[in-house]
């Protein structure tokens, strides 16, 4: 074999590395961002959803996303054994190092939903749900953009997955956090509770754990050692750091002292938007999108939360969901990529006109159809046969003792 | 002067923290109890173990009152918090020889 | 024999020891209590949502001692804890009609 | 009615609830406590400097029952707890002016 | 020196890295599944055994496994400098990359046997155990296995370590474990009780970071980046997903709800199992192995627990041993390695035969005899000179108080 | 691209990616060692030093370090696009990468500073002194060593930054604790209190991150795939090991017990007295510096806390400055690179004379001076401005809900 396939393997090895351990930066982040008596509960939904994504993503899913076009809608072929397909790309890595970066990849969105539906959840509907999103709504999606579907024949820009992975993941997030409910307590005769946090230690934890994830997400989306790494690198880190800046500010100014879990969610917030147009814009484009970040964040959220009222405990749709699409949409602005040259993609500011901008919007507004759509077809049917909602009494009590019979720090608790 | 332990769930403090003011409480303490009563505790069970645990957290909301206070408390606190089911908890009263307010000094009833 | 429950802010501990101490009490218990009173609690802010905390951090530090201590024990209190603010604590005094001290079985005041 | 306070090593809890079981108590509070007494701390040490700990963790149980289970307890806590080292702890003794149970609304002996 | 050595030199540097950071993994999983009491020392036992692993494998342990054999029993060259031995794989990597891969690897299996006896072993005989397992019991098997001994000649398959690391380190903490005794309050009058941990969020990252480094220890034992990381990566993930699921169900149809550390417990037994044949099986035996591991360690950790009753506060016995042992049996059953090639590793579903199962008892057998001899000899000295246990006034209070004069919580405990 | 280059910038991106995360470990080693009321605080400094550090340093710093040299003082050019500049190692890498690598090494300077102030100071002046310690402090010494300044003239040696990264942070960790002055509590009427941390496992889990992390920290200061990673790793690692184990036996003579803290600290004293060296000295020099790292940090953190009564609650001065001045002394003694060749460095034990140590001793004190003088003046204008230090009240209540209005674990404190 090539040296340079051998390299292009090793790195895309240690972006899928990195990628998988998003999990524990997300278990982390949920957890911490809720109440102890659930704690159990979030961390069996996010090894449940991993594990059962794994497996579905590489007999059906992979299939549904990489495999030849039905369409530009769906990918048909591969089921069961995806290794067999004839993708170009199997040949440039290895089959089994593709289908392992897609996977951990996949397993990133379905569990996107499970803090933003948390602490009251029941666990049952959730890992049907989780086994759905992993099977077909991230695959189609995927297929569109990423395997050859109608979105990458239009000139759709989405690198490392604003739109495929986050937006899909937070539009999922949203109808589900929406028809299940908020907490109660949440909101009491039209007054907006604060539920914190358990944990701000272990939600820092897992943010740090999840940006240094977020360097294999997106330069490991080249899926090859290229002289780009660095550039990717560089923005990404910079879109974090403003976003998170910005955000601090805001609420120092907003709410008379800067906000500490706010801020946490600013740097996922500058994360996810740069996600889309890491490859593509410049170091100072990443600057100003990390700056939009900050602002959505802090104003997203608390529209979310006070004003539409959808109970979203650890942010998820203000993160993934906000940031995914704007970081989508900032591509048709702030693109710069080879200018002057073949490959050649550039946005709004750069004198690439509105074409670009058009496609990432009409890109994005597809994926958000597709998705709200199926997400609520699928939760309605929960919602409709099992249920989606533990009882008031089980909610109260914690879901670890109510749906694991256990309690995740039993030196400090029930004697 | 009475004191009132006022054993409660959890989920009821708020309620009982708004009975007290209006029937003009001065202060409180609150402690995080366990209890165990007519309320049965529920099994939990650990990498295949199960145990029983008989205790259930509750709150004990302690408040040191003029007697003439008491009769409002009782009823009111019964109206909120009763739901009928065991484990609503119990209210037991004291009596208080002395307060006094370490702030200023004062003791007796004007130190509530 | 009496029981004092001394209310306090939770930095003035290792100074209301060593005053129980110098009164000669024999025995004490701590327990963390959430108290309210005319001291006002804070603001807090979660994500952009104001919550009031009404309840603040207390020390509740009871011991059973002779009648004959409560006075010097009240007075010392005062002496070290008084800081004039709102949240400075009280004391509360109370009857105890017997002590027994599980290891001796002695009860009555040789027990403490 | 009376109120008894028995002070104990947390590892004796599970045999004192038995007992307390047998005497026909109906009802308890268990709270986590710092204790002092007779029994020493220990030391501990933190990066090269010592401090002395002298308050140990305790568990008070509380529970209010009739007048005549008093001696019943007293008797059978010392039987299972004395260990004849300093730190078995106390049992105080206490008037209970009334009961309630909220549920209901009964009071007197009738709520235990 | 040449480019392909130094891509392998960055593989195996990646690699090793990450098998290093299992101590995290290790130290965070056994803390969480143990008492606040004792957490300290838990801590405390976890960085020495590496600390004094790395020292006593670099001055002794790796001459002893990979210096000139001594009739295929122990390596006898090379010690106190063993860079300066001839290996081959030294000129394909270096010297220090090797020893350093090697050491991390060592570490690994003397820190199994720490959570198995953990919160009532005194900890001055655990560091002269643990001294000795990296020093001589461990190199002794590693010298059968991977370094040129007589298993290895006799065609033995163990990739990546399911005898050599856990196997032995999981032999260790049974006969470890059985000998200390178990905890006050395990056993009362013919009773099991459950002494549930204090942290299973942490327990539950301590399994994420494992599973993550679990693709080092995998994928980085084939020393050098080959065109099979992807495929190591590809099994060792689904076993992993495949147990954990199954895990999930048995406990969740025995005990009525999903049981959470359990489950945890399903990820890693998953690991285990898979690590001796995930070069050499399919994917889809991978997800067989997963089923099996997630079974045995349900009925396992049970029968270790309710019918041999040897008190194992983590688990170790289940995860390590048994599907350690389980995992190079199954090598022989789904091994299908270049079928048709001169290189074939084919088990007996496969049409091998029955000759590689045989070889594969034959081995874990061995090294099952050595590693409870060695340590039931070990454990049993220490016994009668220092004594292994802490008395009971002190598991009472704790190994944190007693053995470290420290509290590792303090603000949430004594004031 | 040539595949050596690309090769290169893998390493470098991996080197980077750890780097960045010892940002987590910071943030947990301080974190645990202090008290739960400040978790919040000293998350929310550890997360805004990163974010302002990386942000000036791109904009600023990095062009005063590596910019054209303006009398081997600081850097002139390149200033708001320091891509632009034409460095040689940017034709090696490229510039993204290595200006990455260069902003992750400098928010690590930057960091160190949190711990040892934490408890006590306001939240604005920290983030002022953080961002010009990232602008101008820090690029100003890595002018002097690493970007072609006048130390790096005449030879001298600080590999991966025992100087320029651990002394300059723990000289101005030094100057704050003493500006800031003492925790309420730590010294009263003379006595020496222990104020201890709250979250021992959280602080172990800091420090097994940070050990990771310093592999690429170490390794990656080649800044490029070489046959030494091995040799780096190794020495690393076996410094860190017999610190651990000398720190553990020193308290346990000491102190009667063997301190867990001290012997955290002490792995991180290990790993920051072998940076400077870890190219140059042998394996059994790493040993030996790893067994003075041991003694320097237990009689270090004594002499400071007890003596000097400076309070600094986790232990940075001690880990940072002396062991960073330390290591950089020790390679006087131990460097043995490359011996009989031109590239040969070489210590006074193996022959070389007095020469390196002196070059080494007038390095380590001119960083000192520069380093202390600058952060003397920053403190002190600050403390004259705004103020260092929050009320008496705020911080006896805890700086969460002062700075923050916030707890970092809600369910566990106030109800
Ligand atoms: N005799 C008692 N002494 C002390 N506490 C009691 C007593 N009886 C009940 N309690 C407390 O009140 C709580 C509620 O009592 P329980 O008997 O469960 O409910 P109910 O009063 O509705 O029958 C118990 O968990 C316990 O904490
Ligand atoms: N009537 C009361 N009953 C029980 N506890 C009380 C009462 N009044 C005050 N306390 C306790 O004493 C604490 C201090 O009381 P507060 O009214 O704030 O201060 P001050 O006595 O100085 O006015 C309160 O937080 C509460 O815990
Ligand atoms: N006078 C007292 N008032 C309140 N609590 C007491 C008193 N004396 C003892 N105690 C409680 O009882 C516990 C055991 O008392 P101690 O004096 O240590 O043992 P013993 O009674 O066996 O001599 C103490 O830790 C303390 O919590």
């Amino acid at each position: 074999m090539e040296l340079s396939q051998l390299l292009n393997i090793v790195w895309v090895m240690v972006g899928s590395v990195l990628v998988f351990f998003m999990q524990a930066g997300f278990a982390m982040v949920e957890t911490g961002f809720t109440r102890a008596k659930n704690a159990s509960n979030i961390i069996m939904k996010n090894v449940m959803d991993f594990t059962i994504g794994s497996i579905v993503f590489y007999l059906i899913g992979f299939s549904l996303m990489f495999g030849d076009s039905v369409g530009g809608i769906f990918g048909g072929s591969g089921f069961l054994s995806p290794e067999k397909l004839g993708l170009s790309v199997f040949a440039d890595l290895t089959p089994p190092v593709f289908i392992f970066f897609q996977t951990v990849f996949c397993a990133t969105a379905a569990t996107i939903v499970s803090g933003a539906v948390a602490e009251r959840t029941k666990f049952l509907p959730y890992l049907i749900f989780s086994a759905v999103i992993s099977m077909v709504i991230y695959p189609v999606v995927g297929h569109w953009i990423w395997g050859g579907g109608w979105l990458s024949k239009i000139g759709f820009v989405d690198f490392a997955g604003s739109t495929v992975v986050h937006s899909v993941g937070g539009w999922a997030a949203l109808v589900g956090a929406a028809m299940v409910g908020p907490r109660i307590g949440k909101y009491v005769k039209g007054k907006v509770n604060a539920l914190p946090g358990h944990n701000i230690t272990l939600g820092a934890l897992g943010v740090f754990i999840l940006w240094m994830c977020w360097f294999g997400f997106n330069a490991g989306s080249t899926l090859g050692a290229t002289d780009e790494l660095g550039h990717i690198a560089m923005t990404t880190n910079l879109a974090a750091c403003a976003a998170a800046f910005t955000t601090m500010l805001i609420t120092w100014i907003r709410y008379g002292k800067p906000d500490v879990s706010m801020t946490l969610n600013g740097v996922l917030a500058g994360l996810v938007a740069i996600t889309a147009g890491c490859q593509v814009v410049t170091i100072k484009g990443a600057l100003v999108i990390g700056v939009v970040a900050g602002f959505l964040i802090v104003f997203g959220i608390e529209f979310i939360d006070k004003v539409v009222k959808v109970d979203d405990p650890v942010g998820a749709v203000g993160v993934h969901c906000l940031n995914g699409v704007a970081g989508t949409l900032m591509v048709g602005l702030f693109a710069n990529y080879m200018p002057g040259t073949e490959s050649a993609i550039t946005g709004l500011l750069y004198g690439g006109g509105l074409s670009l901008l058009g496609v990432q919007a009409l890109g994005a507004a597809s994926v958000a159809a597709w998705t709200i759509g199926t997400s609520f077809l699928l939760f309605g049917i929960l919602k409709k046969t099992i249920g989606l909602r533990v009882t008031e009494q089980e909610e109260t009590i914690g879901l670890d003792i109510h749906e694991h019979n256990t309690q995740a720090y039993a030196d400090f608790m029930v004697k | 002067m009475k004191k009132l332990e006022i054993i409660i769930r959890p989920e009821k403090l708020e309620e009982v923290k708004s009975i007290l003011h209006q029937c003009g409480v001065t202060g409180l303490m609150i402690t995080n109890v366990m209890g165990y009563g007519n309320q049965r505790g529920f099994t939990q069970m650990y990498r295949g173990t199960e145990f029983e645990v008989n205790l259930l957290p509750k709150i004990k909301v302690e408040t040191v009152v003029s007697a003439d206070k008491v009769a409002c408390i009782v009823e009111n606190v019964r109206g909120v918090v009763a739901s009928g089911t065991p484990g609503d908890g119990k209210i037991f009263v004291y009596a208080v020889e002395d307060a006094i307010r370490i702030r200023t000094g004062e003791s007796g009833g004007s130190a509530l």
